[in-house]
């Protein structure tokens, strides 16, 4: 992997094009982490059945994360859970991605205030990358999220960033 | 180098060196999967000597299921792995006397056997040949050996039973 | 013996009628809805993104304290005499300025309860769904229409009018009283 | 034969020895592809979805992004796994779906070894499949890695009884163990399949369907048993198991095992097919022979064997779709209780058709 560490610190055209190939692999199959927390797992999984299905996109869940690119954190994370959802994420193989699904998971939603037990937001434990709004939200609210994150990986690079 | 040659240094080579590991390695399971490469180096090479049968043979019961059984054995036992296993020298005087007995009767086959030196011929199946001794001229020794062996089975199934 | 030549009958038989089934289904044409492409028509009273129109707010705070987590926050100033707020659109007049008006959507529930309470329906739910973000302060929503300046200029002006009917206050009461010093305490 | 032809060509043994290694990995990464897809497509038009649909027209170009991304991915060795043997467990699996290549005849014209213990054979080198599932297992230092592999090298070894016996069958029938001549045994129409009788002569043959139509399920359902593929998916077992015996692998390791993994189905696939399908024969004749260009004949013949072997591949799919998980007890019962006895009757009223 020794062109993928390396970090460019010029643009050229042939790394930009090496780029456009690279993102649209990772981009077009994001493997799922088979993990649901709470009510908005159950849309997750209408998500992936039939009428929605995530596998359009080339999302399918498998069950271990080693394998896995994006995890999405459906539902309420409890602090005891948080530890597990931290586990997971550090299990999983670099390049990875992470969904906020719901509002529990974005900022601790209706627990936000008063949930002595609920991690207030998740990313206070991991980086997430998407936040998707709802409670929970629609199956189509869930799949934007996912374009979402194909439009922030199609505009990942290889080349170093300048520090702005 | 001949295609042959190749191969058959290829063999030697695996067959070597991964049974030296399996003498010198501590770790149990180590010197099991060491022990897989042993039989399959031995199988090409038994297949280059013409004995493809014996090749398969050992293929598939050495490696399917003797070595899966010492495998399954090494794994389902408690703490195996764990177990010291002594590897240095603890009788030294008779150990070294048999061992230079068996190097000298090596030694000595080894000095007294004409190679033969000519190319290897691309060998013909032994199948057929095999398949006509045990069915005719040993067919009797065959169903003895398989009475054997489902007495052994029925034997190992009783054992097993609860009741 | 009856029973296992039954067993595997049954097994056979059964496999391939869900072999039937599953065949068949391979050519029945998918449900599927292609999302972005096509979308399913939302039912008439979805609940989904919240709006607050601010020509009609009248910044009676009654949604923030009806919200059950509590993601509104309302702040207001009292307008001074003279200046004109203007009228909402069912004829009621406003006399608050709304300096903030803030809807945390990530902690939103989506319960409508704001809905019902409001005065003037100036705050309601649209059928909007599509709106993750990728940083977590985007989904802050910010409904106020003035702009800085003139929410620092409200709040002046109210403050002037605090301090003007303070010294008003001050003045009548200074016979009564004669304590100067506590004057800036008031404030 | 293709060999001494690069031979010729090339006029070094060894070189021409590599070039006819590579053709079936060739053959597999292409064949790979196609399953993946076919694989997905299978399964979401069986639950009336549509699966891929964004990359490509219907989502062709799917596992072209997979392994791409695939490719990219972090290799993980966990702290506490055994790293000679985990590196290692992915590649012996591999080997042993790649060697079992070595003996399948594709055509007349391209078998890679034509060995006379051709099914033997590839019984053999599947050995070396459990073996490493076994060393993926132990390395990873995973319980559940553990668990499944043991399960499965209970599950490949128990299944391997009932397809000896099969294989044995044919062997009292046709009388080889080579693949190519038991291909050729069968050509002609599809009336000369051993499914159907061989090319026995008489009535023996109108006896023999029977017996050969249940050898051919019971070598079938035992063949989807020794790919771990689903109602056998017990090593992998994902609601029990995590991912079994892979569970701690990423990146190209793991993509090592679904090459694997695919690649055992169309072994699996292409034993039966050449077994009781007539191997690479055509079902009703030549086109080559019709219009008299006899280079036709060994591209047609690979044309039937790929197809009679993918849809063997798509049986297993659409089984995979159709029936739920065993229970361990339930596919060890399966084994020893159904397959094995009904075999081995087959296995004496077979010889006994055949000594009459």
């Amino acid at each position: 992997m020794g062109l993928l560490d390396r970090e460019f610190t010029e643009d050229n055209i042939v790394i930009s094009k090496v780029d456009d190939f690279l993102n649209w692999g990772r981009l077009s199959s994001l493997w799922q982490v088979g993990f649901g927390l709470a009510c908005c797992a159950i849309e997750m999984m209408a998500t992936s059945a039939s009428h929605y299905d995530f596998d359009r996109f080339g999302v399918i869940p498998r069950p271990t994360p080693r394998q896995c690119d994006v995890i999405i954190i459906s539902g309420t994370v409890t602090f005891k859970m948080a530890t597990r959802v931290k586990r997971l994420y550090e299990q999983m193989p670099d390049p990875k991605y992470v969904i906020s699904m719901g509002s529990c998971a974005n900022c601790g939603g209706p627990y936000w205030e008063h949930g002595y037990h609920v991690l207030k937001g998740v990313d206070r434990v991991i980086p997430v990358d998407v936040y998707v709004p709802g409670c929970p939200p629609r199956p189509e609210a869930l799949l934007e999220g996912l374009m979402k994150l194909q439009e922030k990986i199609r505009n990942e690079s290889l080349v170093k960033k300048a520090i702005v | 180098m001949n295609l042959y040659d190749f191969i058959f240094y290829f063999f030697a080579a695996l067959t070597i060196v991964s049974a030296f590991f399996v003498v010198t390695t501590k770790n149990i399971i180590y010197a099991a999967f060491n022990l897989l490469l042993t039989f399959f180096g031995v199988a090409g090479i038994y297949v280059l000597l013409g004995a493809d049968f014996l090749a398969i043979v050992q293929l598939i019961i050495y490696v399917g299921g003797i070595l899966i059984l010492m495998l399954f054995g090494v794994m389902l036992t408690n703490k195996i792995t764990n177990v010291q296993i002594k590897t240095e020298a603890s009788f030294v005087i008779p150990a070294s006397i048999g061992v230079g007995l068996f190097a000298g009767v090596l030694i000595a086959i080894l000095l007294k056997t004409e190679w033969r030196n000519s190319p290897a011929d691309i060998p013909i199946s032994t199948l057929v040949p095999i398949g006509k001794l045990l069915m005719e001229e040993w067919a009797f020794v065959f169903i003895l050996l398989g009475v054997l062996l489902l007495i052994a089975l029925i034997g190992a199934a009783s054992i097993a039973r609860k009741e | 013996m009856q029973e296992y030549f039954r067993n595997i009958w049954q097994g056979l038989s059964t496999v391939l009628t869900g072999m039937k089934i599953t065949f068949k289904h391979l050519f029945v044409p998918a449900v599927t809805i292609q999302y972005p492409d096509v979308k399913v028509p939302l039912p008439e009273r979805v609940r989904n993104r919240l709006y607050v129109n601010m020509d009609d707010c009248i910044g009676c705070d009654q949604c923030a304290r009806v919200c059950p987590v509590n993601c509104i926050t309302i702040e207001t100033v009292k307008s001074v005499p003279g200046e004109d707020l203007g009228k909402t659109s069912n004829g009621k007049k406003k006399a608050l300025w709304v300096t903030q008006f803030e809807i945390d959507i990530a902690k939103c529930c989506y319960c409508q309860l704001c809905v019902f309470p409001c005065p003037t329906e100036c705050i309601y739910m649209t059928d909007v769904y599509e709106f993750s973000e990728l940083e977590r302060e985007n989904l802050n929503f910010n409904f106020v229409t003035l702009s800085k300046e003139e929410i620092l200029q409200k709040k002046e002006n109210y403050a002037k009018l605090e301090a003007e009917k303070a010294a008003q206050k001050a003045a009548a009461a200074k016979p009564a009283v004669a304590n100067p010093e506590q004057k800036p305490t008031d404030n | 034969m293709i060999f001494e032809f690069f031979a010729d060509l090339l006029g070094s043994q060894i070189l021409s020895a590599i070039i006819i290694a590579a053709l079936p990995l060739v053959f597999i990464i292409l064949y790979v592809l196609l399953a993946n897809w076919l694989e997905r497509k299978v399964s979401a038009h069986m639950q009336d979805r549509l699966g891929p649909m964004r990359v490509g027209w219907h989502g062709w170009l799917q596992p072209i992004a997979d392994m791409i991304k695939i490719l990219q991915k972090e290799d993980i060795v966990a702290k506490d796994a055994d790293r000679k043997l985990f590196s290692a467990a992915p590649v012996l699996v591999f080997v042993g779906c790649y060697a079992a290549f070595a003996a399948i005849p594709f055509s007349s014209a391209f078998v890679g070894a034509d060995l006379e213990l051709g099914l033997l054979y590839i019984l053999a080198v599947s050995s070396i499949v459990v073996a490493g599932i076994l060393m993926a297992g132990w390395a990873s230092n995973n319980k559940y890695a553990l668990i499944g592999a043991v399960r499965s090298a209970a599950q490949i070894i128990s299944y391997e009884i009932p397809t000896v016996f099969i294989i044995l069958c044919i062997i009292i029938v046709s009388g080889t163990l080579n693949l190519t001549t038991l291909s050729e045994q069968q050509s002609g129409t599809f009336l000369n399949w051993y499914i159907l009788g061989g090319d026995v002569e008489g009535w023996k043959k109108f006896a023999l369907i029977p017996f050969m139509f249940i050898g051919f399920i019971v070598m079938y359902i035992s063949s989807v048993a020794e790919s771990n593929r689903t109602p056998f998916d017990l090593p992998e077992a994902e609601s029990e198991l995590v991912a079994g015996y892979h569970t701690e692998y990423s990146g190209m390791k793991f993509a090592m095992y679904l090459f694997a993994e695919y690649a055992n189905m169309f072994v699996v696939s292409a034993l039966v097919v050449a077994m009781f399908l007539g191997g690479y024969q055509s079902p009703f004749g030549y086109v080559g022979d019709l219009i008299n260009v006899p280079w036709l004949i060994p591209i047609e013949q690979f044309f039937w064997f790929t197809v009679k072997g993918l849809f063997f591949v798509f049986v297993q799919m659409w089984l995979r779709w159709t029936l739920p998980r065993l229970r361990v007890d339930q596919l060890m019962a399966l084994c020893w209780k159904y397959l094995i006895p009904i075999a081995f009757v087959n296995l004496l009223i077979i010889s006994f058709l055949m000594i009459l």
